[in-house]
């Protein structure tokens, strides 16, 4: 249909790619079971979870190197033919997309159908009138057993280039009335279902110790199920409709998961508020999608979207006005899931939940679904948020401001979760960044690492918390911890290394591949003018690492603060955290520049090995013609600036604590009196007294004054004018709903209802008065009523 | 012009009408029964008054025979006195409606009168003369007859008015009514006697062809007097003065009679005379009598929705009804017209509503007498909590109110139905208007027969006496026959023999 | 014709007796201001009668003599009634009921 | 069998409720366990005839009518027995059908006070019967009739049954109910001369005013009466201030058919009646409807928020929930319409629902004031869960049924029908959308104030509060199942609809031409 299908034709469809719903559908029945059965069974239903997600994960395992021996395959298959097929079919127009290319033969996706429902799509003409009652029936029997309907296969008798090109023909005859339901299986979602899966199955392996003995375990782990099951219904998603339906799931697992202590009223405040920022950004998802249902042709299919939106402002394409509403209104969606500024205040908040939902979800997967959207719908945002008459990309720009912004916001917390949630905040604003400057491979490559290293983090903290009784006060109940916890110090030094970026963990590929994809840096292409976010990235980077450092130290080193001695979790702990740490270490070589193969001297196919497998067909091809996506040339000079930065400000804050340590080892802080209040008088107070004058340039001109004034400020700004504005918003409305019900509603509206009922009533008791009882006066009534109407209707007139 | 009126009379040669026995038989078998009963009462006095009310039902149930095997005849219109008499399925319908209605009136009374220490025989004697004034009226198509049936209806009805003579309200009820309607009469018959004379006739189809539009002030002034005596007898305002005062001061079986089978002699009566002879003078009688039905049910409901007493609020609703049942008429020249049998959807539309308003109205009647035999009230209020101590009642009533309120599906709804397709048959803006002031009127008339209901169903019983109360035999047959008439008209079952 | 001057006749009665009616609160005199009244229509009917040379009118107004006096006899009956049980004829005291 | 069912076959499933009244009427108040039996017995009749139709339906011609049965009822007027199923009547038939003999099983022990079970499940029948009948009526006249029957009933049951306030509740949703109605019946009479139709047929109707001169403005005036009379039973802003107070007095089973059914009459009304015969009044009428919809959404919703007790806000919400049915329905499009359908459905079931929850808090805990309220997911888990689940369906998550209703109704205003501003139209789905955040807040609100948090001191310890009970459990699960299966399978309704919304649909197109 849209991709040629010269390579795969339908039998060749491997099983797990048509069957690939057993996916989702196993955490799902997971979920029912568990809800049913689960208190009843010796592990209060956790077994049924971890199996069916160890099943759900053994099968994406199974697609991932189906997937990828398919595309290892059809690379080694490159031959020149293909090429010529290109130059020959090349189009005359810039954007290029039905034929196939290089991009088409790497990751063509895999799409299985099976109609869902019809709606209102019989209405086209009269012709098209019986077909709804026909497909209608065959629904019926696709819903008892479903009968795959693989488009690669329909489509592969429609090779023919002509029609191809010609969209529009190739559109009416496959178009359905019905809506469809189904799988879409290609680079980016296999990516997705082995992280979500394995991340789920640790997260579920690490909870059966970690909310062991709580009251709500069964629910815990139904509701895990769930939230596994609707990640990977979104994930697959073939519609944008059903892409609504698993957005929305998520949010409410989440949601149930956040207010998992519901007792306390913090912690069910703090998933309202995740639902209803969400649900904020939910409206621009629903608008979003109706304008693109429409501006195409009556359509959810995201493959029909796609393909319109790349021929945006041409003829069959979507109008480019109505593509930047759409784009806009999903961004919307996009910026609260996945906590983009200003819409992120959610998520910090999300921490009040059990610390692995946080790990799965508020790190590694749900947060990543506006992301994934971004990559999923790539036509649409990519044409839609590029700023007319220039060659930015507005996404580059909320990407930009989100990261630092997330960043510094990072520096100033105690909780050692809300370090981790700004800071997942900052990396997903780095990867709305990448895929913002066209560099869609860096951004989902990102997404991948920071799924297994951030997933790390968060365990981590919640070992570090399960040994410290549930605190999560960096300043007050830890330090110190690495000799009593070195399992979980071990694998959080890798995790943080991982984010920091720091070499060869997995984040330095990841970050420097989005760092060289901004373009700017000498000598990797790019068309130059992404001066900001490439700034802010390096920035991020350096705070990164930074703030991660203060984290490390006040957590495992200098003294410890708690109460009680603390102890190294157990191995249902520890084991998911070695396994995260060390795929966190390794998963960065998946995608390693050839320049740097080739130094090593490894094999040559070794390169780029993410992007080979990850990058889905056609969008390469229309987006370098649209001079926006970058395989950007990579530049070890930025590649080593980029870590000077990093260890630079690492080293400098951990300056910053060495020095404090050495004054006092119980100290958290310098100062931590009114000075900090003031910081005009700090600059001051530090030069006369301290005489660490220079030890404060260098650990206080990054660590402290990025702490100090701007971070606090952002911080204040954060806590009091954006957070106020969801609580003002709340508040605004419920004060107009009491108004609008007291005054208008009860008053108004009522009030007139029932004044009339009274108006009638005082009318009746007014004529009552007439009803004298004197006959005479009747007989005056009848006589003169008599007399007036005969006078009346005596005028001839 | 003495001489001229002699010379009259000694030219024509008296010719004994023919005389269609068959067709008279109703009228003279109540005559016959009537005159049986005070025979029976002269010779038997005191001995005669444990079965006096059931003879004079039988002679009720009597006159129906003929009614019956005139309306199976194949003969559907019978014409007397050179078109003076007609019968035809509109009479006979509605003789048939008022000798049932003399029937359940004689149930209803049997305890109250035998309860009440009155005279019996002589009450159900003025009742059958009231009945049968009635029967004439339903065929007489003559000035004259109409007049002498209509104080035939009357006049026995200002003397039961005022039965309970040592109670003063039910004088002072005979007294209002009978002044009254005295006036009125005089009123109708001064219209009538200007009707006679710019015709010269006094027969309607007469009447009918001698007028057409010249000399209309004359002309109006006589037909405005003409339907204004009229509209005192439906009771529409603003001549409705006395049918409040009169219900609550008469004996309530009498006030059932009068607000049922007195109000449809009248409307009778303005068919008669509206449809037969005035057809051409729509452009005078349908903005007359548009104004009287907007009026007329208004003022009826508001006034009802501030009644504490539940016969004078029956009372109230009873004008606000006639004022439904005069709607039609404001647009009456929509139908072809026939002067000898009346028919057309006017008519079929009134007096299908008439036949389901009767039952309808008599029931609730029935269930006041009934509930009154217990809390010696009339007071609505004196009705709260009736469906914890007498939920049979109330079930009844409740019927009867929903009927009242014209709500699917018993009773009324459908009568309301016919009048209002009617009305809106004359596709006129009057029309329409007219229309949605029903539609509004039934909205508000609701409003107090739930007030009713409410009573009945929600409120804590009065008095916190909840003895059952006792209904005696032909109490029960007249709200079984009520209920069961008022259910059946609701799903259709009057509408074919109305269908005129 | 001598038509016009009956009618003026009849009006001026009806109209005396209307009067009588309205302003009168002795019962007796109310009725026989309907006696008036009555008697106009009479008048009307025997001189219309006699104008469109046509006996009904004559008969008609027999039956009102007939009619009247048996509405007076009732009238008069109840007027008595009223007497009894309150020794007066005042209509206008009888009030009890209204509303 | 079939020829049965085919002549026969809706007169079964709508009048055997009336056997069992009359079986009921002669059994003495005392046998309240066998009242209640053949209460249960003859709603389930009810349902197997209904079942019996509902296999025999030929789903592929769900756009015609079937089982249709036309006899001669009251010649007079030219009105005749004339009723059949299709698509548009028949989910909703199938959600009467559910929800009458679950609330009979509800009533098992749960007959509100003034008790008199008696009485309470002979009313519970003949509403059964009024909105069946309203459902499968297809002569405008009868079609009234089974609308005014389901009125009094609901009257009755509100007045004597319900709350404090019951009876200012009950007169006033009686009064609002009867004046629509009679201004409704009013264009329906109208419509029968001006047309000048030999029968009140719907269909029949609607060609006539295609084919005859009425002027625009007449049916303009003609759809206003049928607007009154539907949008005060849907109910429509700002017709709907009779509904909080009919629905926070009214006793949980009344409540439960109000939202589950009652409320969709209206609806029903203008795709089946108000749209169908007068197609050019509605695209006059149809911008002002789409406004007082989205007014409703937000307006209910603020309603919402305003509220102290539990049973009044859900009933606020049914207000911006009806709006969105509404709004559908103001498209004109196919789509639009079977949203409407859809929406329908999806209320009854959600907002049924949520009443049931209520009834049940109410009755262990004596209170619905949200303040005094709280740790429900304590104290009575299952019920907590059930709350929060129905909830998130009826804040229109995906996945449950309300959301079928409500994303289809936002997007088809995005393209309403030719004829329509579609600019305006636009506005309203913006507005439509930010709906659902409020929707979100009130019902998540909701939730974290009774069912989150720790009980309150007085009810701690309340040995009354007990979770689900059996009755109550036989009550919930179908609506629960319905909810999540309608919510994965929504073509099980639309496959239904489509057919013969898409004949509405298409009308309107062909109006343009």
């Amino acid at each position: 249909m849209i991709f040629s299908a010269e390579n795969v034709d339908a039998e060749s469809v491997a099983w797990i790619f048509e069957n690939v719903w057993l996916v989702p559908a196993l955490p799902a029945l997971s979920f029912f079971l568990i809800l049913f059965f689960g208190k009843k069974l010796p592990k209060r239903g956790a077994e049924i979870g971890i199996f069916s997600v160890g099943l759900a994960f053994g099968l994406a395992v199974f697609a991932t190197f189906t997937w990828i021996t398919q595309i290892n395959d059809s690379q080694s298959e490159k031959t020149d033919e293909s090429y010529a097929a290109l130059s020959i079919e090349g189009e005359p127009s810039q954007k290029v997309i039905l034929t196939a290319d290089d991009g088409a033969v790497r990751g063509k996706p895999i799409i299985t159908e099976v109609e869902w429902f019809s709606i209102g799509g019989s209405s086209d003409s009269h012709s098209e009138e019986e077909a709804p009652s026909e497909t209608s029936k065959e629904n019926k029997t696709a819903i008892d057993s479903p009968a795959i309907v693989a488009i690669a296969a329909e489509d592969s008798s429609d090779s023919e280039a002509d029609k191809s090109d010609d969209y529009a023909t190739a559109h009416s005859e496959s178009d359905a009335p019905a809506i469809s339901i189904g799988t879409w299986v290609d680079g980016q979602s296999v990516m997705m279902l082995f992280v979500v899966t394995l991340v789920s199955l640790l997260v579920h392996v690490y909870s059966t110790d970690y909310v062991h003995g709580d009251r709500r375990f069964t629910h815990y782990f139904a509701f895990l199920s769930l939230f596994t099951s609707a990640m990977l219904f979104m994930v697959l998603s073939s519609s944008t409709l059903q892409l609504i339906v698993g957005w929305e799931l998520v949010g409410v697992c989440s949601f149930a998961l956040i207010g998992h202590w519901w007792e306390d009223k913090p912690n069910s405040d703090a998933a309202l508020k995740a639902f209803l920022t969400n649900r904020v950004g939910d409206i621009g998802l629903l608008i979003g999608m109706t304008v693109l249902y429409f501006a195409a042709d009556k359509s959810f299919s995201i493959e029909k979207i796609n393909q319109m939106a790349v021929l945006s402002g041409q003829e069959g394409g979507i109008d480019k006005g109505l593509l930047t509403i759409a784009a806009l209104c999903l961004m919307a969606a996009v910026m609260s899931k996945s906590g983009q500024f200003i819409l992120h205040t959610w998520l910090p908040d999300a921490m009040a939940g059990p610390t692995p939902v946080s790990a799965l979800i508020h790190a590694a997967t749900m947060v990543v679904a506006g992301v994934y959207m971004i990559g999923r719908l790539y036509p649409v945002f990519w044409e839609g948020l590029t700023i007319a008459g220039s060659n930015i990309n507005a996404m580059a720009l909320i990407g930009a401001i989100t990261t630092v912004g997330g960043g510094l916001l990072a520096f100033v917390q105690r909780d050692i979760k809300k370090v981790l949630a700004y800071s997942t905040v900052s990396q997903l604003g780095y990867m709305v960044l990448a895929l913002g400057v066209g560099a869609y491979t860096a951004g989902m490559f990102h997404l991948f690492t920071h799924a297994f290293f951030k997933a790390c983090l968060f365990l981590g903290a919640g070992s570090v918390s399960h040994a410290c009784h549930h605190s999560f006060d960096m300043k007050a109940d830890m330090g110190g911890l690495r000799k009593y916890m070195p399992k979980t110090f071990a694998t959080f030094m890798i995790g943080s290394l991982a984010l920091a970026g720091i070499p060869p963990l997995a984040g330095f590929w990841s970050k420097d591949e989005i760092l060289a994809g901004a373009g700017v840096w000498p000598g990797t292409g790019g068309n130059g003018t992404y001066y900001i976010p490439f700034i802010f990235g390096m920035l991020t980077a350096a705070m990164t690492a930074a703030y991660m450092t203060r984290v490390i130290w006040l957590t495992f080193f200098g003294t410890y603060r708690g109460h009680e001695k603390p102890h190294e979790s157990g191995s249902r702990i520890t084991i998911p955290l070695i396994v995260l740490a060390g795929l966190a270490s390794v998963v960065g070589f998946l995608n390693m520049p050839s320049p740097f193969v080739e130094t090593l001297g490894l094999p040559k196919s070794w390169a780029h090995k993410f992007e080979d497998w990850v990058e889905p067909a056609g969008i390469a091809t229309f987006v370098g013609k649209a001079n926006g996506f970058t395989h950007a040339k990579p530049s070890l000079s930025l590649a080593i600036v980029a870590t000077l930065c990093a260890v630079g400000a690492g080293g400098a804050v951990l300056a910053y604590y060495k020095k404090l340590y050495a004054k006092d080892p119980q100290a958290t802080e310098y100062s931590d009196g009114f000075l900090a209040k003031v910081p005009p008088l700090r600059a001051g107070y530090a030069f006369l007294t301290n005489k660490y004058y220079l030890d404060h340039l260098y650990s206080g001109v990054i660590a402290a004054g990025t702490k100090g004034p701007v971070a606090k400020a952002a911080y204040w700004f954060n806590q009091n004018v954006l957070d106020q504005v969801i609580n003002v918003a709340g508040k605004l409305s419920v004060f107009v709903g009491r108004f609008i019900y007291r005054f208008i509603d009860q008053g108004t509206i009522d009030g007139l209802v029932n004044a009339s009922g009274r108006g009638a009533s005082e009318s009746g008791e007014s004529l009552r008065q007439v009803q004298s009882g004197q006959v005479r006066h009747y007989a005056v009534m009848m006589f003169a009523a008599a007399a007036l109407l005969a006078a009346v209707f005596m005028v001839d007139f | 012009m003495i001489d001229a009126s002699l010379a009259l009379v000694a030219e024509s040669e008296f010719v004994r009408p023919a005389i269609d026995w068959h067709a008279a038989a109703p009228e003279l078998i109540l005559l016959a029964w009537g005159a049986l009963v005070t025979v029976i009462d002269l010779i038997w006095l005191e001995r005669s008054r444990r079965f006096m009310p059931s003879l004079a039902g039988l002679g009720f149930l009597a006159a129906l025979v003929p009614v019956v095997t005139l309306w199976a005849s194949d003969d559907s219109v019978r014409t007397m006195f050179d078109g003076a008499y007609v019968v035809d399925k509109y009479s006979l319908v509605l003789k048939a409606l008022f000798l049932v209605t003399g029937y359940i009136i004689v149930l209803i009374s049997t305890n109250y009168m035998a309860d009440g220490d009155y005279y019996d025989s002589e009450y159900y004697q003025l009742i059958a003369a009231s009945v049968l004034g009635m029967l004439v009226m339903t065929s007489a198509r003559d000035l004259i007859s109409i007049f002498v049936a209509i104080e035939l209806v009357s006049i026995p009805a200002y003397l039961m008015a005022a039965w309970r003579k040592r109670d003063l309200k039910s004088n002072e009820a005979g007294l209002k009514y009978m002044l009254m309607g005295v006036f009125a009469s005089g009123i109708l018959l001064y219209g009538m006697s200007l009707l006679y004379g710019v015709t010269g006739e006094t027969k309607l189809t007469g009447i009918a062809e001698q007028l057409n539009s010249d000399g209309r002030p004359l002309l109006s002034l006589a037909v405005i007097f003409t339907v204004i005596g009229f509209g005192f007898k439906v009771s529409a305002v603003p001549f409705h003065t006395w049918a409040p005062d009169t219900y609550e001061g008469a004996p309530t079986p009498l006030t059932a009679f009068l607000a049922v089978a007195s109000k449809a002699a009248g409307f009778v009566a303005l068919l008669s005379v509206v449809l037969v002879a005035l057809p051409k003078q729509s452009d005078v009688v349908e903005p007359l009598l548009w104004i009287l039905a907007a009026v007329t049910m208004t003022v009826g409901n508001l006034l009802a929705m501030r009644q504490t007493n539940i016969v004078r609020m029956l009372a109230y609703s009873g004008v606000a009804q006639a004022g439904y049942m005069l709607a039609p008429l404001a647009v009456y020249s929509i139908g072809e017209l026939n002067s000898v049998a009346i028919g057309g959807s006017v008519a079929s539309s009134i007096v299908s509503y008439l036949l389901i308003y009767a039952a309808t109205n008599l029931g609730a009647f029935a269930v006041v007498i009934a509930v009154a035999r217990k809390t010696r009230s009339g007071e609505i209020v004196s009705y709260g909590g009736l469906f914890k101590y007498a939920p049979g009642l109330t079930v009844l009533m409740t019927i009867f109110l929903i009927s009242f309120a014209g709500v699917p599906p018993v009773g009324a709804w459908l009568g309301k139905l016919q009048l209002f397709l009617t009305v809106l048959e004359s596709q006129t803006v009057a029309g329409v208007v007219l229309a949605v002031i029903m539609a509004i009127n039934s909205v508000l008339a609701a409003y107090y027969y739930f007030f009713i209901a409410k009573q009945m169903w929600f409120m804590p019983v009065a008095n916190q006496d909840s003895a059952p109360v006792v209904i005696p035999a032909p109490l029960k047959l007249a709200l079984l026959l009520t209920v069961a008439l008022t259910l059946a008209g609701g799903l259709g079952a009057f509408t074919g023999i109305a269908n005129l | 014709m001598f038509l016009n001057q009956f009618l003026f006749f009849a009006a001026i009665l009806f109209s005396i007796g209307v009067y009588g009616v309205l302003t009168r609160k002795n019962g007796v005199l109310v009725l026989l201001s309907i006696e008036l009244i009555l008697n106009a229509v009479n008048i009307n009917l025997i001189a219309f009668g006699a104008y469109h040379q046509d006996l009904s009118g004559q008969v008609f107004a027999l039956f009102i003599i007939a009619v009247a006096a048996a509405e007076v006899g009732v009238g008069l009956a109840i007027v008595l009634l009223i007497y009894r049980n309150r020794r007066s004829i005042d209509v206008s005291e009888a009030d009890l009921l209204k509303g | 069998m079939t020829e049965f069912l085919d002549t026969w076959g809706i007169t079964a499933m709508v009048f055997v409720p009336l056997l069992g009244v009359a079986l009921m009427m002669a059994m003495p108040k005392t046998m309240e366990p066998a009242i209640k039996g053949v209460a249960l017995a003859t709603s389930l009749a009810s349902a197997f005839f209904g079942v019996l139709l509902l296999t025999n339906f030929n789903y592929d011609d769900s756009a015609s009518m079937q089982f249709v049965q036309d006899v001669s009822w009251i010649e007079i007027i030219n009105t005749r027995y004339n009723v059949g199923i299709d698509g548009i009547s028949l989910p909703l038939i199938a959600l009467t059908l559910l929800v009458t003999p679950l609330v009979i099983i509800y009533s098992w022990n749960h007959i509100p006070k003034p008790g008199n079970a008696k009485a309470f499940l002979i009313l519970m029948l003949i509403l059964h019967t009024g909105m069946l009948g309203t459902f499968v009526a297809k002569d405008l006249i009868l079609f009234f009739v089974f609308f005014e029957v389901v009125l009094l009933p609901m009257y009755f049951m509100i007045g004597v049954w319900g709350g404090p306030q019951r009876l200012y509740a009950s007169i006033k949703f009686f009064l609002y109910t009867l004046f629509g109605s009679a201004l409704m019946l009013v264009s329906f009479l109208a419509l029968y001369w001006l047309t000048g139709s030999e029968s009140f047929d719907i269909v029949k109707l609607g060609e006539l005013v295609s084919t005859s001169d009425i002027t625009h403005g007449t049916q303009v005036l003609l759809f206003g009466g049928m607007f009154m009379g539907f949008g005060i039973k849907v109910p429509m802003f700002p017709f709907h201030t009779w509904l909080p107070d009919a629905h926070t007095q009214a006793p949980t089973q009344g409540s439960v058919i109000l939202a589950a059914v009652l409320l969709k009459l209206g609806t029903y009304g203008f795709i089946r009646i108000a749209l169908p015969t007068l197609p050019e009044a509605a695209v006059t009428w149809a911008p002002w409807i789409g406004l007082l919809a989205v007014i409703g959404i937000i307006y209910g919703a603020l309603g919402c928020l305003a509220q102290t007790d539990m049973k009044r806000l859900i009933a606020f919400s049914s207000v911006a929930h009806m709006g969105y049915v509404m709004l559908g329905i103001s498209t004109l499009t196919d789509f639009g319409i079977n949203a409407a359908i859809f929406g329908m459905v999806a209320h009854g079931l959600i907002t049924g629902m949520l009443f049931f929850i209520a009834g049940s808090v109410k009755e262990r805990y004596h209170t619905l004031e949200i303040k005094r309220l709280g740790g429900l997911l304590l104290q009575a888990p299952r019920m907590g869960w059930i709350l929060g689940f129905a909830t998130m369906a009826s804040l229109g998550l995906p996945g449950l049924a309300g959301f079928w209703g409500e994303f289809p109704a936002i997007l088809s205003a995005y393209n309403p029908a030719p004829g329509l501003s579609t600019g305006l139209f636009r506005g309203y789905m913006v507005v439509a959308a930010l709906g659902t955040v409020l929707a979100a807040g009130y019902l998540l609100w909701l939730l974290q104030r009774t069912a989150f948090g720790k009980p309150s001191e007085e009810f701690a310890d309340d040995p009354e509060i007990v979770d689900a009970v059996l009755s109550e459990w036989i009550a919930w699960v179908p609506f629960l199942i319905l909810i999540v299966v309608l919510g994965f399978f929504p073509g099980l309704i639309f496959d239904i609809t489509d057919a013969p919304s898409t004949a509405i649909g298409d009308m309107f197109k062909v109006l343009d031409k």
